[in-house]
C-alpha cells in the first residue's frame, strides 16, 4: 500500500497557546483513520491544519503534511489551491454556516465541480451535481438543486456538505463530525456511503467524531487526542478492547450503551398526577400558501419526578414541541395544561427550557452570574444580596465554582456553558425542565457529567424532565419512559426499556437498528454491502 | 411580488400624503412670498397685495392645501407663478435631464465602488490598501462644489476635452450627451461611490471571514472566484440598501451639481422655485422627488428579497 | 463628434475680416433667468427686452433721445403734452402692422399695477391719448414730466393680443430684431433673426442664445472655453483678470449696474439720530469695499448717481470719505457709543462679503452689528413690507437717468413710502418739483438735483457706498454689442468676427 | 452558532475596541483627528490674530506673518482655519449625538410593535426623501441663521442612518436564542429589548458614528456654500472653502488649508471607524 498522506510533528499555535502539539500519522490509500478525543483537544484544528485552512490567529509552527510527496505546510497558496478539493477534501464540523446562504445548492455544487478546470459542460456538471445529491440521499435531487441552503433541514445540509467534498473523488477525505445533526437512520446511511466510497474509489478517510460508535463502524485505525497530543494510537478494535491510556479507558467507560437498562427508576419515582398534559397540539409554520406542518396533534403527559425521553427523526418536530411547551411559540391547535390549568400566552415560571445550543442562548454581553440572575429579577425574587446568594447556590448545584460568576460565556467550555444554561433554567425553581438535545455537541465524558447533574436534580427536587436527544443509548439510560416522534406525530410511547427492547412501531425498530454499536464493530466490521440506493424514508419540505 | 406590492403600496401612499402636507407647510414656513417675487424689486405693497389675492394666497391655508391636492388629483396642475410655463412641462423637461444625470451617476457609483471595494477588501499589499483608503476618504472630504469647479478648470478650460457645462439629450444625441454628462455625473457620483464602496468593502470583508468562504477555499475555488462569486453576493443585499439611500443623496446633490454645470434639471428648477417662491413648482416637484424616493425604496426592498433568498422564506 | 466643438458651434462659420458679417449665433452667458412676469419692469435680467421688442426712442451717449419706433417728437411748450410720429414700416412678429394703438396700449399696460413697472408713476402721468391717423399721436400729461424720455427708453412696445402669454413666459411677440424660438426655463432662451425687421440689413446675426449659468465660476469657464461670447455677469475680480487677456474685451458702462447702499430704518433705536447715520457713512472704507468686494470694478460714491446721471458731481460722490475719527466723534456727540445693531443682507457670496466688510468697518468705530443673512425673496418681502431691521445692505438701480426717476420709481428713495420709514416735506417738495417739469437738464433742473443730493447726503436714510460697475465681457469675436440706459441688450449691429 | 473553536480567553468587548485602535490604522486615525482637533481646540493659544480682523492685504500668499496667507477680505487664514476647525467640531459634536439619540430612540420605538415599526420606517423615508437644500432652507428660515440650523440639519440627516442601523441590529439580535431565553426566563418585552437585545446591537453604531462625523463636516460645507451656514463672519471650514472656490485658479493656496484640515478629519474618522470595525470582528 502506498502512503498518500504523511503527517509528522504537526504543531499549531493560537497566539501563544498550542492547540495541536506534535501530531503525526500516516495514511495509505484506501485506509480509514478515526480521531476521537475530548472537546477542545485539537481535533478540528488538526483537520484544518492539514489543508492549511486555520482561522486567523492560528499558525503552523512546526511539522509537515506530505500529500503525495508535496509538503502542504510549505506549498505556495496557488499550488495548494490546485490540491484542495481535488486531492484532499474536507467536510466541516458546522454544516449550518458552511454553506453559502445566498447561492443555490446547485450553484455551490457547480462551483465545486468547475473549481479545477474540469472539462465538463454545463449540462454534464448539472447531471453530476444531481448524482452527488442523490448519493447522499437527498430525495428529489434534480429538483432540489434550485433550492437555497435554508430550505433544507439541518441533517440535509450536513449531507450537502458531504456531497461537495465528494465532487472530485479526492485521495484523502477529512470528515469533521459528519453526523452530529443526524438521527440514527440517516447517520447510518451516511456512514455506509463513506465506507462505500472508501472501498470503491480507494479514498483514504479521516473521520473525526466524539461518537465512538461512529468511529467503530467506519475506521480501522484510531487516534485518541487529548490537550493537542495524540495519547494513544492503533487498530480500532484493539484500542477499544484493550485501552492503554487512562484517558481512553475513561472515555470508553463513559460511553452509554444501548443495551444497558434504564437507570431512571433507580433514581426517582414519578408521581401519580400528570404535571403537564398536552392534547392535540398542532403547529404549522409559514404562510397559507407555503406551509410546513411540524406538529400533528401531539398528546403527551409528564409526571412529577419523571424523565420522558423524546427521540425521533431530525425535523420531526421535537424542538417545535419544546418551544410550544415553554410558550416561546404559540401553537396552532391543541391545549397545554399545567397542573390542570391552561397555560397562558406568556412563559410560565415553572416550565423552563434548556436550549439545544448552549452558547447561542447565553447573552455574550453578560456574565454568567448576571445570566443566571435574570429570571430572578424578572420574577421579582429576592433583593440584590439574596439573588447573589442564590446564584452562588445554583452554580454550586450544577457543579461550577461560584467564583466563575464573573466570567463571560465565551470563557467557558461547551460542557460548562451547558451547565450555565441549566442553572438559569433552574433559577426560578421550575417543576418542569425541558432539555432540547442537551448533549449532542458534547464528548462522552462531558456528556456523562451533564447527565449525572440532571439525575441528581431530579432526585433532590423531584423535577419532571422532558429529555430530547438523538442518541438512543443516552435516552434509554436517563428516561423512565420514551416517546418516539415521526413526521410531527408521537408514534409510540412506553417504558424506556420496553421501547428499546421491544419496539412496537416499525419506525422505532428502524431507528434502533440503525444505532451504531461499539460491540458490533468489534465482532464484524460494518460491511453489509448496501449498494442499494441510499433512499431516505423521509421527505422534507 | 404582488402581495409585496399590495402590502407596501398603502403605506407608500400614506407617506406621499404626509409628504404633501409637510411640503406644503414647509414652503409656507419659509419667509418671503411668491407675490413679492412676482412684483419685483421696486413694487409697492399695494401691488403685492393685488398679486397675492390674484394667486389665491389670501385664502386660508387649509383651503389652499385642499385645492392644491384637488388639482393634483385632477391631473391638471396648472401654471407656475414666477418661472413661466406649465408646471407639468417644467417638471417634465427637468425630470428627463435629472434622470439622465442621476442614473448616469448611479451607474458610475456602481462602476467605481465595486472594484474599489473588492480591491480594498482583498488586497494584501499595504500601499494598495492605503491608496484605496485615500481615494474613498479623499473623495468624501472634498465637497462637490470644489470637485466640480476643479473638474471644469482641468478638463474644460485647460485641456479643452469636455464642454464646461450644458446638456444634450441621450435619446437624440447620444454621443454628445455622454460628453456633456461626463463631468457632472462624476462630480455627483464620487461622494456616494465612496460611501457605497465603504459599506461594500466592509460586507465583503465580513463575508470573507465566514465559514462558507472557507468551504469554497477548501473546494479549491480560485481566490478571484471566491471573492466575486461567493463573498460578493453576500455583501450585495446590504450594499443595495445603502445604494437605495444614496439615490436620495444623489437627488439632493443634483441641486449643487446642476448649478455648477448649468444642467437644466430638477435641481435647478427646485432652486429657482425656492428662490422665487414659486409654490406650485416647488410643491409638485418635492412631492415628485418623495414619490421617486419611495419608489426607489420599494425597488431596493424588492432587490433585497431577490438577492437574499432567506428573506423570501420569512 | 466632440461636444466641445458642438458647444462652440453656436457661432457658425463666418468669413474673416473686421467688417460686419452676416450669420452666426451669438451665445450669451447669464447668471439669472428671466422672470416673465417682470417683462415690463426693471429686473435682474433685462437682456431679452430689446431683442424681441423696440422702444419709442433711444438715448445716445449724451442722454439725447434718438429715433427708434418714433421718428420724431414734439413736447408742447407748457410741457403738458407730447406728440409722436411713428415709423410706418414696422411689423410685429405675428405679421401685424405696428400703429399708434400699440403705443396707447403700451402706456396703459405700464399703468397696470400688476406689471410692476418702476416707471408706472411716469406712465400714470399720461392722462389721455389723441390719435392723428395710424402713425401719429399725442400723449396728454397731467403735469410736466421731466423724465418722459426715460419712459420712452424704458417702455417696450408689446403686442396687445399676446401680452398675457408674454408675462406667462410662453410667447413673446414684438417688433424687435429677433423672435423667440424656444425657452427652457432655468436653462436657455433661443432667438432667431426677424427676417422682416424694419431696420434694413439688420440684424447681422442668425440668432441669439442666452444660456443660464448660475454658478459664477462656471459662467467664467463657459466664456473661457468659447462656449459663450458675451456676459454681463462676470464678477469684478474676474473681469480684472480678463482685461489683460487678448481673447477678451472688457468694457465698462457709465450707467453702472446699480449702487450698493446701507439702508437705515430711521425709526429704529440709535439710528433715528441722523448723526449716527452720518457716522456710519464716515465709518466705511469705500475704497477697500470696491477693491475687495467688487474687484476694482466700481466707483466709490456717497450719492446714488453714476457718472451718466445729470445729477452727478464729483463733490457729491466723494462727500463721505473713510474717516473713523469723525465717525467716532459724531457717535460721541449723539451719545451712541458701543451700540449694537441688527444688519440684514442677502445670503449670496457677494453680498455676504460686502456685509462682512461693512460689519468690520462699523466695529472699528464702536458699532457692533449682528449679521442676518436671508435669501433674496425674504429680503425683498421685508423691504416691501417695510419690516427691515435697523440696518441692511442691498443695491438699488434707477439712478442712471433722470434723478426724478430715482425718487419716484426706486423704492428705497420713494418720497411717499419707503423701507426706511423716512419722509420729510422738504424731500417730497424738491422731488416733486424736479419731476413736474418738462426740461431735465437746464440750470434750474440741475439746481434742484443738487438740492436732492443735499437732502440725501444730510439725512443719509440710504447710505450710498459704491456704484457697481456694469462690466461687459466679450470674446474677441463678438462685436457691436450695446446696452441701452436700462441695460436692455441691443444686438441690432452686433456680429461675430471670424 | 458554533460552540467549538471558540477562543477561551478572548479579550473583553472594551479590550477589542482598544486592540482595534492600537493598529496602524487606528493610531494614524487617532493621530490625524487628534492633531486637527487639538489645533482647533487650542486655536486661541496658537494664534493671537483675530480671525475676523480685516485688512487691505487681501489674497496674500503664505508669509511669516500669515502662515496660510489671507482671504479675499484680508483676514488671516491661519487664524480662520484654526478657529474654523473649532466651530466645525463643536457643530458636529453637538449634532451627531443628537441625531444618534433621536435615531436610536426611533429604532427602539419601532421595536415595540409592527405598526410603530411601519410608522418609523416611513418617517425615515420621508426624512431621507427631502433634498437637503429644502430642509436647510426651512430650518434656517424658521430659526434664523446661525449654528442651530446647521446642528439641526446635520442631526436630521443622521437620524435615519442611526435608526436604520440600530433597527437592523435589533431585528437580527431579537431572533437570537439568548433573547428567547430571556423571555422564557420571564423578562418583560422592555427588559428583553433594553437589557439583552440593544447591548448586542450597538456595535455597528460606533462605526456609524465615525461615518456620521465625516458626513457632518460634509453637510456643514454644503450649507455654507448655499449661504445657509453659520452666521458670518464666524469662520467654519465649509465657509472658508466655499469662499475659496472663486479663487481656485488665481489663488489655490486659499483653498489648501481648509481642504487639508477637512481631509485629515474625514480620513481620521474613517481610519478610526475601520480600526474599531476590525477590532470588533476579530
Ligand atoms: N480561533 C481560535 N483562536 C484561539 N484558540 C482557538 C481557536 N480555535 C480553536 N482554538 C483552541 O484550540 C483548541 C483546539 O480546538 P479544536 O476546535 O481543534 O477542538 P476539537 O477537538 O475540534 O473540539 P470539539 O470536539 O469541541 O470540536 C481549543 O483549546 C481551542 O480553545
Ligand atoms: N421557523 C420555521 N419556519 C418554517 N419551518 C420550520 C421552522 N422551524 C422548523 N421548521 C420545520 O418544522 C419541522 C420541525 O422542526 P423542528 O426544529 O421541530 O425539528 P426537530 O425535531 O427539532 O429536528 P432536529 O432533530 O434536527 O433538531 C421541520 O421540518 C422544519 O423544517
Ligand atoms: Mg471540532
Ligand atoms: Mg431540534
Amino acid at each position: 500500500m502506498t502512503t498518500v498522506l504523511h503527517v509528522s510533528d504537526l504543531t499549531v499555535d493560537f497566539g501563544g497557546t498550542t492547540a495541536v502539539d506534535g501530531v503525526g500519522f500516516e495514511l495509505a490509500a484506501g485506509e480509514t483513520l478515526g480521531i476521537v478525543g475530548e472537546s477542545g483537544s485539537g481535533k478540528s484544528t488538526t483537520a484544518l491544519a492539514l489543508l492549511r485552512m486555520l482561522p486567523p490567529g492560528g499558525r503552523i509552527t512546526a511539522g509537515s503534511v506530505h500529500l503525495a510527496g508535496q509538503d502542504l505546510a510549505a506549498l505556495p497558496e496557488e499550488a495548494l489551491r490546485a490540491l484542495r478539493g481535488r486531492r484532499i477534501a474536507m467536510v466541516f464540523q458546522d454544516p449550518m454556516s458552511s454553506l453559502n446562504p445566498v447561492l443555490t445548492v446547485g450553484r455551490q455544487l457547480d462551483e465545486a465541480l468547475r473549481a479545477h478546470g474540469s472539462a465538463l459542460r454545463r449540462a454534464q456538471r448539472r447531471a453530476r451535481a444531481t448524482e452527488l445529491l442523490d448519493l447522499v440521499g437527498i430525495p428529489d435531487a434534480a429538483e432540489r438543486l434550485r433550492d437555497h441552503p435554508h430550505q433544507f433541514s439541518g441533517g440535509q445540509r450536513q449531507r450537502i456538505m458531504i456531497a461537495l467534498a465528494l465532487a472530485h473523488d479526492a485521495e484523502v477525505l477529512v470528515a469533521d463530525e459528519p453526523t452530529t445533526a443526524l438521527d440514527p437512520t440517516i447517520q447510518q446511511q451516511i456512514l455506509r456511503l463513506l465506507t462505500r466510497i472508501n472501498r470503491e474509489t480507494g479514498t483514504a478517510l479521516v473521520v473525526i467524531s466524539h461518537d465512538l460508535g461512529v468511529i467503530t463502524q467506519t475506521c480501522e485505525r484510531l487516534l485518541v487526542m487529548r490537550d493537542g497530543r495524540v495519547v494513544e494510537r492503533g487498530a480500532t478494535a484493539e484500542i477499544l478492547s484493550d485501552p492503554q491510556h487512562p484517558y481512553t479507558r475513561e472515555l470508553l467507560a463513559a460511553v452509554p450503551r444501548l443495551d444497558e437498562p434504564s437507570r431512571a427508576a433507580a433514581n426517582s419515582t414519578p408521581g401519580e398526577q400528570p404535571l403537564l398534559t398536552v392534547r392535540g397540539l398542532g403547529k404549522t409554520y409559514g404562510t397559507r400558501r407555503r406551509s410546513v406542518t411540524a406538529l400533528h396533534g401531539v398528546d403527551l403527559d409528564l409526571h412529577p419526578g419523571e424523565t420522558l425521553g423524546l427521540v425521533g427523526e431530525s425535523g420531526s418536530g421535537k424542538s417545535t414541541l419544546a418551544r410550544a411547551l415553554v410558550r416561546a411559540q404559540a401553537p396552532s391547535a391543541g391545549s397545554i395544561r399545567f397542573r390542570g390549568e391552561e397555560l397562558g400566552r406568556r412563559p410560565h415560571r415553572e416550565v423552563q427550557l434548556v436550549f439545544q445550543d448552549p452558547y447561542s442562548s447565553l447573552n455574550p454581553r453578560m456574565t454568567a452570574g448576571q445570566i443566571i440572575a435574570e429570571p430572578l429579577i424578572a420574577h421579582g425574587l429576592g433583593d440584590r444580596e439574596r439573588r447573589a446568594a442564590r446564584v452562588a447556590e445554583l452554580l454550586e448545584q450544577v457543579g461550577l465554582d461560584p467564583a466563575m460568576a464573573e466570567r463571560h460565556p465565551r470563557a467557558f467550555s461547551g460542557g460548562q456553558r451547558q451547565r450555565i444554561g441549566i442553572a438559569r433554567a433552574l433559577a426560578p425553581e421550575p417543576s418542569v425542565l425541558i432539555c432540547d438535545e442537551p448533549v449532542s455537541a458534547l464528548d462522552v465524558s462531558v456528556q456523562a457529567q451533564v447527565i449525572e447533574l440532571l439525575a441528581r436534580l431530579q432526585r433532590d427536587l423531584g423535577l419532571a424532565i422532558l429529555f430530547i436527544a438523538h442518541d438512543l443509548a443516552v435516552v434509554r439510560q436517563v428516561s423512565h419512559r420514551i416517546a418516539v416522534m415521526h413526521h410531527g406525530r408521537i408514534v409510540e410511547t412506553g417504558p424506556a426499556d420496553r421501547v428499546v427492547t421491544a419496539p412496537e412501531h416499525p419506525y422505532t425498530a428502524e431507528l434502533l437498528a440503525a444505532v451504531p454499536r461499539l460491540e458490533s464493530a468489534l465482532a464484524a466490521p460494518a460491511d453489509a454491502p448496501t449498494t442499494a440506493p441510499l433512499a431516505s424514508t423521509r421527505s422534507t419540505t | 411580488m404582488r402581495t409585496f406590492l399590495l402590502k407596501r403600496l398603502p403605506s407608500a401612499l400614506l407617506v406621499l400624503l404626509l409628504a404633501s402636507f409637510a411640503v406644503f407647510l414647509i414652503l409656507r414656513l419659509i419667509p418671503g412670498d411668491p407675490a413679492t417675487s412676482l412684483a419685483g424689486p421696486d413694487a409697492t405693497p399695494e401691488t403685492v397685495e393685488a398679486i397675492r389675492s390674484q394667486l389665491g394666497l389670501d385664502q386660508p391655508l387649509f383651503s389652499q392645501y385642499v385645492s392644491w391636492l384637488g388639482r393634483l388629483l385632477s391631473g391638471d396642475i396648472g401654471p407656475s407663478y414666477a418661472i413661466g410655463g406649465q408646471v407639468a412641462d417644467l417638471i417634465g423637461d427637468g425630470f428627463g435631464a435629472t434622470a439622465q444625470l442621476t442614473l448616469g451617476a448611479l451607474l458610475l457609483v456602481v462602476l467605481i465602488a465595486l472594484p474599489l471595494a473588492v480591491l480594498g477588501a482583498t488586497t494584501r499589499s499595504r500601499p494598495v490598501a492605503a491608496v484605496v483608503q485615500a481615494v474613498t476618504t479623499g473623495v468624501l472630504a472634498i465637497p462637490p462644489f470644489v470637485t466640480g469647479v476643479v473638474l471644469v478648470l482641468v478638463f474644460a478650460v485647460s485641456l479643452g476635452l469636455l464642454p464646461a457645462g450644458g446638456h444634450e439629450s441621450l435619446l437624440t444625441e447620444p454621443d454628445l450627451a455622454v460628453q456633456y454628462l461626463a463631468m457632472p455625473a462624476v462630480c455627483l457620483a464620487l461622494p456616494s461611490a465612496a460611501v457605497v464602496a465603504r459599506y461594500l468593502k466592509d460586507g465583503i470583508e465580513r463575508a470573507l471571514a465566514e465559514d462558507y468562504v472557507r468551504t469554497a477555499t477548501a473546494l479549491g475555488v480560485s481566490r478571484r472566484r471566491t471573492v466575486w462569486r461567493h463573498a460578493l453576493p453576500n455583501a450585495l443585499p446590504s450594499a443595495i440598501t445603502v445604494l437605495g439611500l444614496q439615490v436620495g443623496h444623489l437627488i439632493a446633490g443634483a441641486v449643487l451639481v446642476e448649478r455648477i454645470f448649468a444642467w437644466p434639471g430638477l435641481g435647478q428648477l427646485i432652486e429657482q422655485g425656492v428662490i422665487r417662491r414659486d409654490y406650485p413648482v416647488v410643491q409638485d416637484l418635492l412631492l415628485l422627488v418623495v414619490a421617486v424616493y419611495v419608489a426607489v425604496q420599494l425597488l431596493t426592498d424588492l432587490a433585497y428579497t431577490w438577492l437574499d433568498p432567506r428573506i423570501r422564506w420569512e | 463628434r466632440s461636444a466641445v466643438e458642438h458647444s462652440r458651434n453656436a457661432a457658425a462659420d463666418v468669413d474673416g475680416g473686421g467688417t460686419p458679417r452676416k450669420g452666426g449665433v451669438l451665445s450669451i452667458a447669464s447668471a439669472i433667468d428671466i422672470t416673465p412676469s417682470l417683462l415690463f419692469a426693471q429686473s435682474a435680467n433685462v437682456l431679452v427686452q430689446r431683442l424681441v421688442f423696440n422702444t419709442l426712442t433711444r438715448y445716445d451717449d449724451r442722454l439725447q433721445p434718438q429715433p427708434e419706433l418714433a421718428t420724431s417728437w414734439q413736447v408742447a411748450p407748457d410741457g403738458l403734452s407730447v406728440t409722436l410720429k411713428l415709423r410706418e414700416d414696422v411689423l410685429f412678429h405675428s405679421g401685424r402692422r405696428f400703429t399708434a394703438d400699440d403705443v396707447v396700449f403700451a402706456v396703459k399696460n405700464l399703468q397696470n399695477p400688476a406689471r410692476s413697472a418702476q416707471l408706472r408713476s411716469t406712465a400714470a402721468a399720461v392722462t389721455d391719448f389723441r390719435k392723428n391717423g395710424d402713425f401719429e399721436l399725442t400723449l396728454v400729461l397731467a403735469h410736466p414730466v421731466s423724465n418722459l424720455f426715460d419712459l420712452f427708453e424704458f417702455m417696450i412696445i408689446p403686442d396687445a393680443a399676446t401680452v398675457e402669454d408674454a408675462v406667462a413666459g410662453t410667447r413673446l411677440i414684438g417688433t424687435g430684431p429677433f423672435t423667440l424660438t424656444e425657452r427652457k426655463p432655468g436653462s436657455s432662451i433661443a432667438f432667431a433673426r426677424n427676417e422682416r425687421y424694419w431696420n434694413p440689413g439688420r440684424p447681422h446675426l442668425d440668432g441669439v442664445e442666452i444660456r443660464i449659468i448660475p454658478q459664477s465660476e462656471s459662467l467664467l469657464s463657459s466664456l473661457k472655453t468659447g462656449q459663450t461670447h458675451l456676459s454681463y455677469n462676470i464678477r469684478g475680480k474676474d473681469a480684472a483678470l480678463l482685461r489683460d487677456d487678448p481673447r477678451f474685451h472688457v468694457k465698462q458702462y457709465d450707467t453702472g449696474s446699480g449702487a450698493y447702499y446701507i439702508g437705515v430704518d430711521v425709526t429704529a433705536e440709535h439710528v433715528s439720530d441722523k448723526r449716527v447715520r452720518q457716522a456710519i457713512a464716515w465709518a466705511i472704507d469705500r475704497d477697500r469695499l470696491v477693491q475687495q468686494a467688487l474687484g476694482g470694478y466700481g466707483s466709490v460714491s456717497s450719492v446714488p448717481w453714476p457718472k451718466s446721471s445729470p445729477a452727478y458731481t464729483e463733490a457729491g460722490a466723494t462727500h463721505y470719505r473713510h474717516d473713523p475719527e469723525r465717525a467716532r466723534a459724531l457717535l460721541r456727540e449723539a451719545g451712541a457709543e458701543n451700540i449694537t445693531l441688527p444688519f440684514a443682507h442677502a445670503a449670496e457670496p457677494g453680498p455676504t462679503a460686502i456685509a462682512q466688510i461693512l460689519q468690520y468697518d462699523l466695529k472699528q468705530v464702536g458699532i457692533e452689528t449682528e449679521l442676518r443673512p436671508a435669501d433674496s425673496p425674504t429680503m425683498q418681502k421685508q423691504l416691501i413690507s417695510q419690516t427691515m431691521p435697523a440696518l441692511w445692505s442691498l443695491s438699488h438701480g434707477f439712478a442712471q437717468l433722470h434723478p426724478a426717476t430715482l425718487a419716484v420709481s426706486a423704492y428705497p428713495f420713494n418720497e411717499a413710502k419707503n423701507s426706511s420709514h423716512f419722509s420729510s416735506p422738504a424731500y417730497t417738495d424738491v422731488v416733486q418739483r424736479a419731476w413736474n417739469r418738462s426740461d431735465s437738464d437746464g440750470p434750474e433742473a440741475k439746481a434742484l438735483y443738487q438740492q436732492i443730493t443735499d437732502v440725501l447726503l444730510d439725512e443719509e436714510f440710504v447710505i450710498d457706498l459704491a456704484i457697481a460697475g456694469l462690466v461687459e465681457v466679450t470674446g474677441s469675436r463678438a462685436r457691436g454689442v450695446t446696452l441701452n440706459k436700462f441695460g436692455y441688450l441691443n444686438l441690432d449691429d452686433a456680429y461675430l468676427a471670424a | 452558532m458554533t460552540t467549538a473553536t471558540l477562543p477561551l480567553k478572548s479579550p473583553r468587548v472594551r479590550g477589542r475596541y482598544l486592540s482595534g485602535l492600537l493598529t496602524w490604522r487606528g493610531l494614524t486615525g487617532l493621530a490625524l483627528v487628534g492633531v486637527v482637533a487639538l489645533a482647533g481646540l487650542l486655536a486661541p493659544l496658537l494664534t493671537d490674530t483675530d480671525p475676523n480682523a480685516q485688512s487691505a492685504l487681501a489674497l496674500a500668499g503664505p508669509s511669516a506673518e500669515h502662515p496660510f496667507g489671507t482671504d479675499d477680505l484680508g483676514r488671516d487664514l491661519y487664524s480662520r482655519v484654526l478657529h474654523g476647525i473649532g466651530t466645525d467640531l463643536t457643530l458636529i459634536l453637538t449634532a451627531v449625538p443628537i441625531g444618534a439619540l433621536l435615531g436610536c430612540s426611533a429604532a427602539l420605538l419601532a421595536a415595540t410593535s409592527r405598526w410603530a415599526d411601519l410608522a418609523v420606517q416611513r418617517a425615515f423615508d420621508l426624512l431621507l426623501a427631502f433634498p437637503g437644500l429644502i430642509l436647510g432652507l426651512a430650518v434656517t428660515a424658521v430659526l434664523g441663521p446661525g449654528r442651530w440650523p446647521v446642528v439641526i440639519v446635520i442631526a436630521l440627516a443622521e437620524i435615519p442612518g442611526f435608526g436604520r442601523q440600530l433597527r437592523a441590529g435589533i431585528l437580527v439580535q431579537r431572533e437570537r436564542e439568548y433573547a428567547l431565553a430571556a423571555r422564557i426566563g420571564g423578562a418583560s418585552r422592555a427588559r428583553v429589548l433594553l437589557r439583552h437585545v440593544v447591548p448586542n446591537a450597538v456595535d455597528p453604531l460606533i462605526v456609524q458614528t465615525a461615518v456620521a462625523l465625516s458626513i457632518g463636516v460634509f453637510i456643514e460645507g454644503a450649507m455654507s456654500f448655499l449661504g445657509l451656514g453659520v452666521r458670518p463672519p464666524d469662520p467654519t471650514l465649509g465657509s472658508i472653502l466655499s469662499q475659496s472656490v472663486a479663487y481656485l485658479t488665481t489663488d489655490p493656496a486659499f483653498a489648501a488649508a481648509p481642504l487639508t484640515a477637512t481631509t485629515a478629519l474625514v480620513l481620521g474618522f474613517t481610519l478610526i471607524a475601520e480600526a474599531l470595525n476590525r477590532g470588533i470582528r476579530r
